[in-house]
């Protein structure tokens, strides 16, 4: 397909790899081909892209190199956070607090922990999606080992108020992690201002590559191994190592930090102008998630009557990619766990979109959303057996 | 690899038979949006022949084009020969349908067998 | 550091990634950014990518499609298979056999699942490395679930009777895994053929970029999720995938299948010439491993009384890169446990040098090894309190 | 970043000292083959100061290097002074080993004080 004029809206998905992270990593892929473990200098080299790019990720989320662990995806990075850090402490108990909105690379680990013995209790949210820190507080027990709520959901957008948990955390002396995949690199991330012990974030949703991603995890927090082999990553996470995608998950890193500020400045505007254009020219809109504290480009709606991914496809038709909770979109067949949550009926979570937009995404591209989205909407809806307007 | 053929996503983007018949002889429903897809499909009926079809649908494109392909594939038959038309009939009328997409949304022909049953009912000849 | 010149002989850590196969990596770092699970355009074009790799990933080993999971890296297909398969088949028992010349990819998560409560019997190999067949079979008790011997050691090269094996865990009813990580794309491999239930391959060992690998599991081989989330690779291995590195591992296996032949008549050329040029002009060298099913490129060899880290940095200053099994090479500070299962002595495994000569190399390098190498053994033996000659 | 710095690689590349002393006033020996580094120091003393240093060493960039500097820096020393070198002084002087090495092939000192020792056991003065 012409990537000319598309127009794509589909940045919590995956984003568009910046034209300085392809440079960084072309070296990688091209000359530095040795392995990072080898001791000669083809080897150096290779694990000269490592260390630099340890450097620019540890600085981005203000930990220090060695507290950083390179994974190859978020889930790997979630799944390593979830079983390592109860299998460590398990001595302490076996139960784990987490939330309904977490992502399913959170959910469904929780559910094999579940049958290895684990208890776990899952928070709700209310109806712009927020865990109540109160919530966290009563639900703790002398057993519970470890705290996992996510740093902001990446569907309808909300940040969590993850200072608050982390402080309850702390108090309790319970480990707690946060997955920060739709975050890090997009709002600021301190994980010593943010107070978590581990924290999970992937590189393909800051233009950075696929094949990167990494869990930080605390000095003195004790973690079991994820995959066992070599003394990669200090042996918790062993295997050569995908140093192209590694180097441009930094140069990503990098880029992010210096020029989040400026980029979430635009990003909140075209979010508030995609908003409102959709607001003033389709009735019977719910816009989901919060206002205050959420991503700068997010903007999740559900359209009444009719469902996600025919919308998806009559967009698609126009050159502009939106994603859907819907249950038809979803491999898994299932709406959006995300949406139910927050309360939404199973008609209206159907007809939900994700419009997330990116640094890429231009004025005149929300523009023509504004215009080609209506008449779609209108069109599906007149299709449609539930609606009777 | 997209994963709807061309086929579909014609059927897709400009189904045929969309709307109420509303003194329709026959009417059927099937679906809910809890699995995602919701079609109503009406009939007319004269000699024992659907006479006319038209659909609604609250669904995703495989759902949208099924209901498409369904109405062309019935009207002019005879009721007997509509009820014969199955689902996978209908997918592979469309030149198939993506695996995930067979048991869901791929109830055209159910919707329209409910349409003449309901007709059927309402004229049982005794 | 210029890459001009330099003779890159350590293609069993890595190897230099095959420029077509870059040029096939590029568009997915570039213009197809969509995420695979993505229902538009975007989308489809990334999953396109996946579609057609994992097409040539199964051709190249005789597998259907449907049969390879990818992973990120040997050592997580590695660990996927030893745990996948023992739990999925627990109700079985809780015997596994393997063997000491295997991977610490295997070697570890078989202690670990040993803590779990599974035991092991771990099978010796001779003194040219190899496994016996009737070993295995004399280990193999009722509640033996698992057989896992490699196809070919990435050390001494030796190439193991996998297909008498295999018979043998058929035999038994016993599930069979092989590590080919050291043979996929370098010689002949059909899963068929060789009579593996599980096979785990890499990217990076067959001038494919690092970050993509790959787990065959024969279907109806039940398999327990390594990474739990999304139904990526149909739930067995969540998260997004690295599309690019699978894309270019796609294009390395259509590559490796239909020019193996032609380079591995020139393999084994370049081979026998550094053996005969080493044996001719250095004394007190043992050759390790075997000569009849030897990986075409492999050249293994203990240099008497000195230590392998420095032979390796002094190859290094003539721009030579190659790989040892000494302890100090060695991130772990452990002499090569391949080296010590074969019988050698603690001294000569610590003077073991790989030299792994890869599609990319000419005879020319060869001859320079050759005339090159001679003084740095001498001058080292010269510096050794070991050497009296 | 290659493992080791200039400094290591020049020493390593361009040992002083190497060989042995034949008839040498003490040696000292440490390591072994399992752990991948020995060493095996030689001294001449005069005047109780280290006359001569030579050293024989199987192991490492980092253990050859550390051996060469330690054999430098005795180099008329007082014994004394020289039992005073300590394996991090040498590491320090060569500014700096990676942390794997430290403890393995660091052992440059160890040796020349066993020599030291060696010698001075030989010339007890009652
Ligand atoms: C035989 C064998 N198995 C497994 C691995 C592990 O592969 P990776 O380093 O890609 O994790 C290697 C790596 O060299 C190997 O040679
Ligand atoms: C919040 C969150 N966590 C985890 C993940 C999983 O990341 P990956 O798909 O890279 O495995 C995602 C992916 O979208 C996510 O949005």
């Amino acid at each position: 397909m012409e990537n000319q004029n598309l127009i794509y809206l589909d940045n919590a998905s995956s984003t568009k790899v910046d034209d300085r992270v392809i440079e960084e990593m072309l070296p990688f892929i091209r000359d530095h081909y040795g392995n990072p473990s080898s001791v000669h200098q083809a080897g150096a080299d290779a694990r000269e892209g490592l260390d630099t790019s340890r450097k620019r990720v540890a600085h981005l989320i203000g930990s220090s190199p060695e507290e950083i662990y390179f994974t190859s995806c978020g889930s790997e990075s979630n799944n390593f956070a979830l079983n390592g850090l109860a299998e460590a402490n398990q001595g302490k108990g076996k139960h784990i607090i987490s939330s309904v909105i977490e992502h399913i690379s959170i959910l469904n680990p929780l559910k094999e922990l579940n049958k290895k013995g684990y208890e776990t209790t899952i928070l709700p949210v209310d109806k712009e999606g927020f865990i109540n820190p109160e919530d966290v507080k009563n639900a703790i027990r002398p057993d519970t080992v470890l705290i996992s709520i996510m740093h902001a959901n990446n569907e309808i957008g909300t940040i969590q108020k993850i200072k608050e948990i982390s402080q309850i955390a702390r108090g309790a002396g319970i480990t707690f992690h946060s997955d920060g995949v739709a975050t890090a690199g997009i709002i600021p991330v301190n994980v010593n201002d943010l107070g978590v012990d581990a924290f999970s974030f992937s590189s393909q949703q800051m233009y950075g590559p696929k094949g990167a991603a990494a869990l930080y995890v605390k000095k003195g927090i004790r973690i079991k191994p994820f995959i066992l082999g070599g003394v990669q990553e200090k042996g918790r996470r062993s295997g050569t190592e995908n140093v192209p995608g590694i180097a441009g998950f930094g140069k990503a890193c990098e880029i992010a930090e210096l020029e989040m500020n400026p980029i979430n400045e635009k990003l909140v505007k075209l979010r508030d102008k995609l908003f409102k254009g959709i607001a003033d020219n389709i009735k019977e809109v719910t816009l989901n998630g919060t206002m205050e504290k959420r991503l700068p480009g997010n903007v999740h709606v559900s359209f009444k009557y009719i469902e996600g991914e025919s919308i998806v496809l009559f967009l698609n038709m126009q050159k502009i990619m939106v994603a859907t909770g819907s249950s038809c979109a979803s491999q898994a067949l299932k709406v959006s766990h995300v949406c139910t949550s927050i309360g939404l009926d199973q008609a209206t979570a159907q007809g939900s979109i994700l419009f997330s937009i990116g640094k890429f995404n231009t004025e005149a591209e929300i523009e023509r959303v504004i215009e080609v989205l209506p008449p779609i909407i209108d069109r599906l809806r007149k299709m449609s057996p539930l609606y009777k307007g | 690899m997209f994963q709807y053929n061309e086929k579909v996503m014609d059927h897709f983007a400009n189904p045929r038979n969309v709307g109420e018949i509303p003194d329709a002889d026959g009417i059927g429903e099937v679906g809910n949006p809890v699995c995602g897809d919701m079609m109503t499909f009406y009939i007319k009926v004269k000699d024992n022949k659907i006479d006319d079809v038209k659909f609604k649908t609250f669904g995703c494109g495989a759902a949208i084009a099924v209901s498409s392909m369904v109405s062309e594939m019935a009207k002019g038959m005879t009721l007997e020969q509509a009820l014969q038309i199955s689902n996978k009939d209908v997918a592979d009328q469309l030149g198939g349908l993506p695996e995930n997409k067979l048991h869901c949304s791929n109830l055209g022909a159910d919707a329209l067998h409910k349409a003449i049953e309901n007709y059927m009912e309402q004229h049982k000849e005794i």
